[in-house]
């Protein structure tokens, strides 16, 4: 049976095509899910994608989190859903205080789209179990506010938990406290990455196939996973 | 040591985006009885001596705000009463 | 010399217009909107007619038609809005008697030169004209962008315009701004945006001015683009000291349609009901119009200030998935943008291209501000706004659909029926049941004036042109090479641009086959087919001073060029013409000289012309801008998995490319 | 009618790379006194009725502010005193 992977669309989602896209390139079936809707109609694991949900006025995620679709959605998420956000859902992750810190206005006040270096170092989530510890993956990063920060001892958790899940490599591109580019929670079920894997599943479109393996990632993962 | 305040608004006439996204959320958590939101900046200047109203005015003119679409304040305010002093 | 335009007016009739009881009101607010109190529906509608005009309505200032017609002398400030006597006399011909305030602000909008294109229109004829025969053309030249078809199913539409005062104003909401209206025009044919370009030019690198003006263009472009998840493919960033004070903020949107999508703008249908979807209407880039329209009745005008264009692409992103469920549903007869001249535009256009009248009731219109006047309302250039014409049983379907996406929708009128006789219908506009409007629409929208201006080679072209490349001294050292390779290097035109072009968001939709530094930008738009269309604009300002003639050409060569080179086949042509002041015989001339370079080069390719944008007067004092014709060519891919890229593509060590010079 | 302001700015120990920026660009004007630059948000909210204070402190701490990187004040502030309406 195909895994069956939820996309949630909010007023201002710009990548859920894409999100969808990669979920379907990966071998599995994208369900588009809808902000204003609690329902998650079963899915086996969501995709909060990208863009500038509510225009990111006041702070990126803040009126998203405040969705409907979002109260089911984090009673999911605690209970083992698996849940990747990408950019504007890595925000919103963090809003909805499924992960720790924030994400903050980069530090060179600018919006930057280039393709980027990242290493993973967490490959036991969800949605990296498909890298080797260390691997080096090249897929683009574009935000405005993609500066990771949070307290020294958060910081030091999550770094001691093993949930920096990726660094960016050969520069950082907002400014983000201890290169972070991605972590998850303690379960390793919610990931929230700033760049883009989504945009990098296909030769014609993308830097590289990087991206792919969060996306296949979580398949192994269902599979493996208890029923 | 009182330190300078400069409260940056758009113009009553400019549209507020912002503001009206936050307006047009809070009935999602419950609040009915707010009839308009307006966000703006504020900024806070601190001096290396005396607080120069003054000079913070030309900073204010000249760099904080955009006379074409933004109106501006400048006061001063005891440290103790801004909001980074309350946790 | 200056022609005056055949004043061939029509009868006005005589009369009020019958004005048919009031259909339904109806408003759809965003769900967790709060509350408009100027959007009341339901308030019985008077005819002004049927009763005298109350003294409390003179004392305010509210100038109504039957005001009108009983104060044929009161001084009306028309030269302050730009028109000129003649001008003003052939209104008061049309209308049989002065017009009120609003028709005044809506004469004056729809006649400026940025509406009606009264100095250009002469010369741009020629792109019909010589345009070669094409079956593929399913919308041209008059219509809100050019739609090309590209495959059985498939159409493209693009169209490129310009923002360039605002963006010297308000270098971020200008920019902003210029990318939303030029979204909209696309997404008025039926299209889903899918990319966006921004030729861009700007004063001296170094220039103070330029260090406001570029970043605040750049942020603005990018602002708005990003938001609304516009992958952004190509575009220019040029530096020249003719630009300080006159910087060219150009944006391109393609967009793409099921061919049986395509949209029109004709109000079409007597009876079916006009509704205006998107934000709510304020104070926005009114541009002196409601102030100067006013200034004899009101004393406290000053204080309510043109003011800019603020852009929520947050609203034009819902404002697309609203109008695209709704061409999917079928849901609309006709639609129109709203662009640079507001309300006033979408209605006559709209009800012109019909034939058909229109009956409104402004005060139905959701207000920002409660204390906006019919003219300001008019005149208002708030952006993030479509006129939808719907029939009655769609009605409830299309608010519905508004209200999914949070946006307003409101029924502010209805089609009338042309006249018995056969003449067009009439646009009857009432303010608080007060008669404030009431014009044949065509006569704003095709009846303008249209002037052949006086040109005149400019007397310095002689001198420009004999100081000629050749005598330029060459590098004849090493050194001097090294020098000037150097030279070459620093040089900001030649620079990377890749400070511009990061602040963009090329991979958003996950089409983006090329983008920049790319000659040209690809879009793949069928990922079945891998069907895909490549775009490429270019210009050149200083050939086209030099020889506007010939420097038109080589701009569309160059586009041309950038298209082929991918293994595209071109197909159409757009393009922005930015000139000087057409009342210089000098610009004028230049432009003229452009416009049949242009249309020559096409013919010479054989390919259409298939829309395009005139921004005049880009100049301060007397010193005009370089002319700057930007032109974008369309070519089409059939597999996009074929497309050549610019680079040379890293190859094992004994398998060497080849490289090969073509041409002279 | 008063107004209800709420004042958000970044905790002190946040970088705040705006207010850095205006504060690096001060000397290019001439200004050389100042020590420090913060911007955070000034936010005006009109209720329909009576302000309400607790009301707004409660829409501040949900949704307004982030109570990881964010301070907030609210306060009640006459409107002719607001940014807003100094031309
Ligand atoms: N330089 C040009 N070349 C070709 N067509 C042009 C040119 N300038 C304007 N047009 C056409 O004239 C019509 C009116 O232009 P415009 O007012 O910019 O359109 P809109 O009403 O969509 O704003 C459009 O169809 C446009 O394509």
């Amino acid at each position: 049976m195909t895994a069956r992977v939820g996309v949630v669309t909010f007023p201002g989602s710009l990548d859920d095509g894409d999100a969808a896209r990669a979920v379907r390139i990966a071998g599995a079936e994208p369900v588009r899910l809808w902000h204003g809707d609690p329902d998650l109609r079963g899915v086996d694991a969501v995709v909060l994608p990208g863009g500038f949900s509510y225009g990111d006025y006041l702070r990126c995620g803040a009126i998203a989190r405040f969705a409907p679709v979002m109260e089911t959605l984090v009673d999911a998420a605690r209970g083992g859903l698996p849940v990747l956000g990408i950019c504007n859902g890595f925000q919103i992750l963090c809003e909805a205080h499924l992960l720790p810190g924030a994400l903050t206005r980069n530090q060179h006040l600018h919006f930057r789209n280039r393709d980027q270096v990242l290493r993973v170092e967490a490959v036991g989530t969800a949605w990296t179990n498909a890298f080797q510890s260390g691997q080096e993956i090249l897929i683009p990063v574009k935000n405005g506010e993609g500066c990771y920060v949070a307290d020294a001892a958060t910081l030091d958790q999550l770094e001691a938990e093993g949930r920096v899940v990726a660094r960016y490599v050969g520069g950082n591109p907002n400014g983000s406290q201890r290169d972070i580019a991605a972590i998850t929670n303690p379960a390793g079920n919610v990931v929230g990455i700033m760049p883009h894997p989504e945009h990098a599943v296909e030769a014609l479109t993308g830097p590289s196939l990087d991206g792919l393996g969060f996306f296949t990632s979580v398949l192994k993962h269902l599979v493996g996973a208890p029923a | 040591m009182p330190r300078v305040v400069v409260d940056v608004m758009l113009k009553p006439e400019i549209l507020d985006p912002q503001g009206q996204a936050v307006a047009n959320a809070l009935p999602r958590l419950g609040v009915s009885d707010v009839a308009s939101v307006r966000i703006g900046r504020r900024i806070e200047i601190d001096f290396t001596g005396e607080p120069d109203l003054d000079r913070a005015r030309e900073i204010a003119d000249k760099l904080l705000a955009n006379p074409v679409i933004e109106d501006f304040t400048v006061r001063l305010v005891e440290t103790d009463e801004t909001a980074g002093a309350h946790p | 010399m200056t022609t005056h335009p055949d004043p061939a007016v029509r009868e006005t009739p005589g009369g009020q217009p019958a004005v048919p009881a009031e259909p339904f009101a109806a408003t759809v607010a965003p769900q967790a909107g709060p509350v408009d109190p100027a959007a009341r529906p339901g308030e019985p509608v008077h005819p002004e007619s049927s009763r005298p005009v109350p003294a409390a309505d003179w004392a305010h200032g509210l100038d109504t038609v039957p005001r009108a017609a009983e104060t044929p002398e009161e001084l009306q400030p028309y030269a302050e809005l730009g028109l000129r006597d003649d001008e003003y006399d052939r209104i008061r011909q049309i209308l049989g008697r002065r017009p009120t305030q609003a028709e005044l602000a809506m004469y004056s909008i729809m006649w400026s030169e940025h509406c009606s294109y009264k100095s250009s229109k002469v010369h741009l004829r020629q792109f019909g004209e010589k345009a070669p025969p094409s079956d593929r053309l399913l919308a041209g030249i008059g219509e809100n962008a050019g739609v090309v078809q590209v495959s059985d199913e498939l159409a493209v539409t693009f169209k490129v315009e310009s923002h360039n005062h605002p963006s010297f104003v308000e270098p971020y909401q200008g920019a902003a701004t210029g990318v939303g209206g030029i979204v909209r025009d696309i997404l008025a044919m039926g299209a889903r945006p899918v990319a966006v370009m921004d030729p861009l030019r700007f004063g001296a690198a170094e220039h103070p001015d330029t260090a406001r003006v570029l970043p605040g263009v750049v942020a603005g472009v990018g602002g708005y683009g990003n938001c609304l998840g516009l992958p952004n493919i190509g575009g220019e960033v040029v530096f020249d000291p003719c630009y300080q004070g006159n910087p060219l903020v150009n944006a391109l949107c393609l967009g793409v349609l099921r061919v049986d999508r395509l949209q029109k703008k004709e109000a079409t249908g007597p009876g079916n009901v006009v509704v205006l979807m998107g934000a709510r209407t304020g104070r926005d880039g009114i541009g002196g119009v409601s102030v100067l329209a006013s200034a004899t009745f009101d004393e406290g005008s000053e204080q309510r200030r043109p003011s800019v264009q603020v852009g929520d692409p947050f609203m034009e992103k819902l404002l697309i998935e609203a109008c695209l469920e709704l061409y999917d549903a079928e849901l609309v007869v006709g639609i129109q943008d709203l662009g640079g001249a507001g309300l006033t535009c979408a209605l006559t256009e709209t009800a012109a291209s019909a034939g058909t009248g229109m009956r409104v009731w402004l005060e139905r219109v959701p207000l920002r501000e409660a204390s906006m006047e019919p003219q300001e309302i008019l005149a208002s250039e708030s952006q993030e706004r479509m006129l939808l014409v719907v029939a009655p049983d769609k009605l409830e379907a299309v608010l519905k659909t508004a209200e999914k996406w949070g946006v307003w929708a409101t029924a502010i009128g209805e089609v009338t029926a042309p006249s018995p006789d056969g003449r067009p219908g009439r646009l009857v506009i009432t303010w608080r049941d007060q008669l404030v409007v009431d014009v044949p629409p065509g006569s704003l929208v095709d009846d303008g004036p249209v002037y052949a201006r006086p040109m005149r080679e400019p007397a310095d072209l002689i001198l420009l042109q004999a100081d000629r490349a050749e005598t330029l001294p060459r590098p004849s050292t090493p050194e001097a090479l090294r020098e000037t390779v150097l030279r070459m290097i620093a040089s900001p035109n030649l620079a990377d641009k890749t400070w511009v072009t990061e602040q963009y968001d090329r991979y958003v939709l996950g089409n983006t086959v090329l983008a920049q530094p790319e000659d040209s930008g690809v879009i793949r738009i069928d990922e079945r087919t891998g069907l895909g269309v490549a775009l490429s604009l270019d210009g050149n300002g200083r050939y086209a001073r030099l020889d506007p003639y010939h420097g038109t050409k080589l701009a569309l060569a160059e586009a041309y060029r950038n298209v082929a080179v991918t293994g595209a086949k071109p197909i159409a042509v757009t393009n922005c013409l930015n000139f000087g002041s057409p009342e210089d015989p000098g610009v004028m001339w230049q432009f003229a000289e452009a416009v049949r370079g242009l249309a020559d080069g096409c013919l010479e390719l054989g390919i259409p012309v298939t829309g395009g944008n005139v921004s005049f007067y880009n100049q301060t004092g007397a010193a005009a801008i370089h002319p700057t014709p930007v032109v974008g060519v369309l070519g089409v891919l059939d597999d996009v998995a074929s497309r050549v890229p610019m680079g040379f593509v890293p190859r094992t060590a004994s398998d060497h490319d080849q490289l090969f010079l073509l041409g002279e």
